[in-house]
């Protein structure tokens, strides 16, 4: 393992775990970003620069911002000394840590285990703008269809209600 | 609206910044302590004595009457008479005073003091770089730094200085008509 | 001449032993002449901007400090160095604490991709134009951090300002930015600068002496003084209503560091609107080719950056709502126009013919938004009550 | 060299704890940030395979994640909407209290 792969996966591992910890909302939205960083950080030293960029752009620049945005207008009138957690935080943790223990055993008994990298393998922005334009043409135009419904869909359910007149 | 207004506005800071290099007028800037604006004539700020002459100490016009110290409305105003007398400037004997104090810190520069006194003793200074590290001691005028020549009074009120000097001018010569026949009849010897 | 600070750095790497020791060097030269310079420029600049707006405004700037006042920025630091760090009671400590590293760090990144001369781009990636947004979107979070952690309603009205005012312009800016990566065919900032090389005759093949180029670099620079908080959008700021906006809180070398990171993402901004349009390092005369090319870069940053300090000195802070209506009701339609004209002006034959379309697509619709974005709000003529 | 399973484990990590998060978690926002957590850790396996994978001309991971990045966007933008939208009717936005289906 190379030191900055383990770098990398401690930071986003140890913030992801905060931002599931932390009382504070916001501190968990600033972890969430950093979590958000270090995967990008990981996609880059995979070779996938544009995905990595993408990652940055989209999840720290936009999806970040969007979930503080969102905690500052959901604060208000909550009890702080509440747990954070549910009434039945025992049983998640459980499924999550079984959901760990399954993933991890498959992934350790399978053929991965151990695989090297082969070669050089790179994905330069020519190339995935020319299988996107090609062979992915259709699912973009699904894509960006998507998005645009999302976006006037997010306006229309967040947009106050009118009042009766 | 296409931005003409932003082209024009645009147009206008360029001139001024330009123009700050060719022309005074788009280049205001007075800088302090180096340059200054010349005093109008009728500023004013706080009062100060007037001294006839060389010697401040002799040619001090007050008398000491202590109208202007029970007119002053802040009360900044603090004279102790002399028992020793001197002559004015028509001849009379007339007291001094031994203390005169302006607490220039209270002083609200109303000039009422100015406008009440008899003698033409007390005028409006122009002084106005007043600051020091100590706050009572030396806002605490005294006599001596309160005395300035009538001279420095002609340089910066000199329309109301030349009125000044007229009147006592004509009060003295009247003072001396009245004195030579006085001086005529008996032989009291006159005071120059 | 033109190579010399390319050799100097071959010549200083090349000391080292090869490997991975030599990429570190390396990397730490490009980073260390990165910082130094745009420093350097940062303190050169606020001295410049000091003075400039005091003669707009007649009257003289700074000019007490060393001659005519060009040691200001030293007097400045030496200030904000030995000024208390007051940190609020209530603040969040880390938060505020870390709130201007994240500020700074990222748009240094910004800058590693902006081609400075010839073979001069402390990085050059395949995807450079992405990568200088995506560090940029990093400034937001650094905003919001700052404001939030302060714990004063000021300075999170602020944060908000600026975040909400980030993200409207950050849209027209990379859409701008997109016609000339659909025209050159490249997100690579280096690749961007060759395809604007050569001249036709006396005029260069700079991007902005096209319609849609032109159209393109107004919208990026507005997007970009937007982006980076400059008048006549600092509302964040807004000193007479929020007081200093997200950095109300922060005194001595943290708010030097803030002043830092806004005139650093400025450079940044300024440094990629001359890669994107104003032909980067290229000479605009083919005769003048023999300067070197980082003497044109920097000449044209110093000439973009005047023009900042021109227009701060000329218009008046927006409204939040006049800057929200401007953004998405004029930048974004016209980014948008602006990319069809930049397709129509690719698949047109060369000549009068496509100058003539592609000019009357982007000015038509200019004329047709100016005029109706006002029109409907019936602005009267202005009556005063006291005033003649 | 990082070997493949290093990453699938430190995918499995992140997937377990974004499920861990959601599934305990009481204020919506932070479920959907468990979720989104989830997501990514499926795009880093997609960026695994298309790298150790014996046909990485072929790009499909990373086209896959570019749409996935993509969609996720515009999933977190509904589902924080749909928050604010819950929170301004029932004035809360812990998921143990939004409980009843009746407006």
């Amino acid at each position: 393992m190379s030191a900055t792969f383990v770098m990398l996966a401690v930071l986003t591992v140890v913030s992801a775990v905060a931002v599931m910890l932390l009382r504070n909302l916001v501190h968990c939205a600033l972890a969430l970003a950093v979590t958000f960083a270090g995967l990008a950080g990981i996609y880059l030293q995979l070779n996938a620069q544009f995905v990595g960029f993408a990652q940055l752009l989209v999840y720290v620049g936009a999806v970040a911002i969007l979930i503080v945005f969102a905690i500052l207008l959901t604060r208000g009138r909550e009890p702080p000394l509440q747990s954070v957690f549910s009434g039945s935080a025992i049983v998640g943790f459980g499924i999550a840590i079984v959901v760990f223990a399954v993933l991890a055993t498959m992934t350790l008994s399978s053929r991965a285990l151990g695989m090297e990298k082969p070669g050089e393998a790179n994905a330069s922005v020519a190339q995935i703008g020319e299988q996107l334009m090609t062979r992915y043409i259709l699912p973009l135009e699904v894509a960006g269809l998507l998005l645009t419904v999302a976006l006037i869909g997010a306006v229309i359910i967040a947009m106050r209600d009118k009042e009766p007149e | 609206m296409l931005g003409e207004g932003i082209i024009k506005g645009m147009g206008e800071t360029a001139r001024n910044f330009f123009g700050s290099y060719v022309k005074e007028d788009r280049l205001t800037t007075v800088q302090y302590p180096e340059e200054r604006l010349p005093q109008k004539e009728a500023a004013r700020n706080f009062p100060f004595l007037v001294y006839d002459g060389k010697d401040w100490d002799k040619g001090l016009r007050c008398v000491a009457c202590q109208i202007c110290e029970k007119e002053c409305p802040p009360q900044c105003i603090y004279i102790v008479k002399d028992a020793t007398k001197k002559p004015d400037h028509i001849g009379k004997m007339q007291f001094q005073a031994k203390v005169f104090d302006i607490d220039i810190s209270v002083c609200m520069s109303c000039q009422i003091c100015v406008e009440v006194c008899p003698f033409e003793a007390i005028k409006m200074d122009v002084e106005y770089e007043l600051s020091t590290g100590d706050r009572f001691g030396q806002l605490l005028l005294h006599k001596d730094q309160l005395a300035k020549s009538n001279d420095y009074y002609r340089k910066i009120h000199p329309t109301e200085a030349a009125e000044v000097d007229a009147r006592m001018g004509a009060e003295k010569a009247k003072a001396e008509a009245k004195a030579k026949p006085a001086a005529a009849t008996s032989a009291t010897p006159s005071k120059p | 001449m033109d190579q010399i600070f390319v050799n100097l750095k071959d010549w200083l790497v090349a000391l080292f032993p090869a490997g991975r020791q030599q990429e570190l060097v390396s990397a730490l030269i490009s980073v260390a002449a990165l910082i130094g310079t745009f420093a350097g420029l940062f303190a050169l600049t606020t001295v410049l901007e000091r003075k400039g707006l005091g003669r707009i405004q007649n009257r003289y700037g700074p000019n007490r400090v060393g001659p005519y006042g060009i040691l200001q920025p030293m007097a400045d630091g030496l200030k904000a160095l030995t000024k208390e760090d007051v940190v609020p009671r209530s603040a969040d400590q880390v938060v505020h604490f870390l709130a201007p590293l994240v500020l700074v760090a990222p748009v240094f990144l910004a800058l590693a991709v902006v081609p400075m001369g010839r073979n001069m781009a402390a990085v050059d990636f395949d995807a450079g134009i992405l990568f200088f947004f995506a560090v940029g979107a990093a400034t937001e979070l650094s905003v919001f951090m700052a404001g939030w952690s302060s714990r004063n309603k000021y300075s999170l009205l602020g944060a908000m300002r600026a975040i909400a005012q980030m993200i409207s312009y950050e849209v027209p800016l990379i859409l701008s930015s997109l016609a000339v990566i659909m025209i050159a065919g490249s997100l690579s900032a280096v690749t961007i600068v060759e395809k604007q090389a050569g001249y036709s005759g006396l005029i260069p093949h700079w991007f902005v002496l096209t319609p849609w180029g032109f159209a393109g670099f107004i919208l990026f620079m507005i997007a970009a003084a937007a982006e980076s908080n400059r008048s006549p959008f600092d509302l964040p700021e807004g000193e007479s209503e929020i007081i200093a906006g997200y950095y109300i809180e922060y005194s001595g070398f943290k708010f030097a560091l803030f002043f830092l990171g806004e005139y650093i993402g400025l450079f940044a901004a300024s440094g990629l609107a001359i890669t994107l349009f104003l032909g980067g390092w290229n000479a605009p005369f083919p005769f003048l080719t023999w300067i070197p090319s980082y003497v044109w870069f920097f000449g044209k940053l110093l000439a973009l950056i005047a023009v900042f300090i021109w227009v701060r000195g000329t218009l008046p802070r927006l409204r939040m709502d006049q800057l929200m209506n401007f953004a998405w009701k004029f930048m974004l339609p016209m980014a948008l126009i602006n990319l069809l004209t930049a397709g129509v002006w690719h698949f047109t034959p060369p000549g009068l013919a496509r100058w003539i379309i592609c000019a009357l697509l982007v000015f038509g619709p200019y004329v047709a938004l100016g005029r109706t974005l006002f029109e409907s709000k019936k602005l009267a003529k202005r009556t005063y009550s006291y005033a003649e | 060299m990082t070997p493949l399973h290093s990453y699938l484990l430190l995918s499995a990590l992140l997937f377990a704890v974004g499920l861990g998060g959601a599934l305990t978690r009481r204020n919506a926002i932070i479920v959907l940030v468990g979720i989104e957590l989830m997501l990514n850790a499926a795009n880093l396996n997609f960026i695994a395979f298309w790298r150790y994978g014996q046909n990485p001309q072929a790009l499909t991971g990373i086209v896959f994640v570019i749409f996935s990045i993509g969609v996720a966007a515009a999933e977190a933008a509904v589902g924080l909407a749909l928050i604010i939208s819950i929170y301004r009717h029932y004035k809360t936005a812990n998921v143990d209290q939004i409980d009843s289906m009746k407006g």
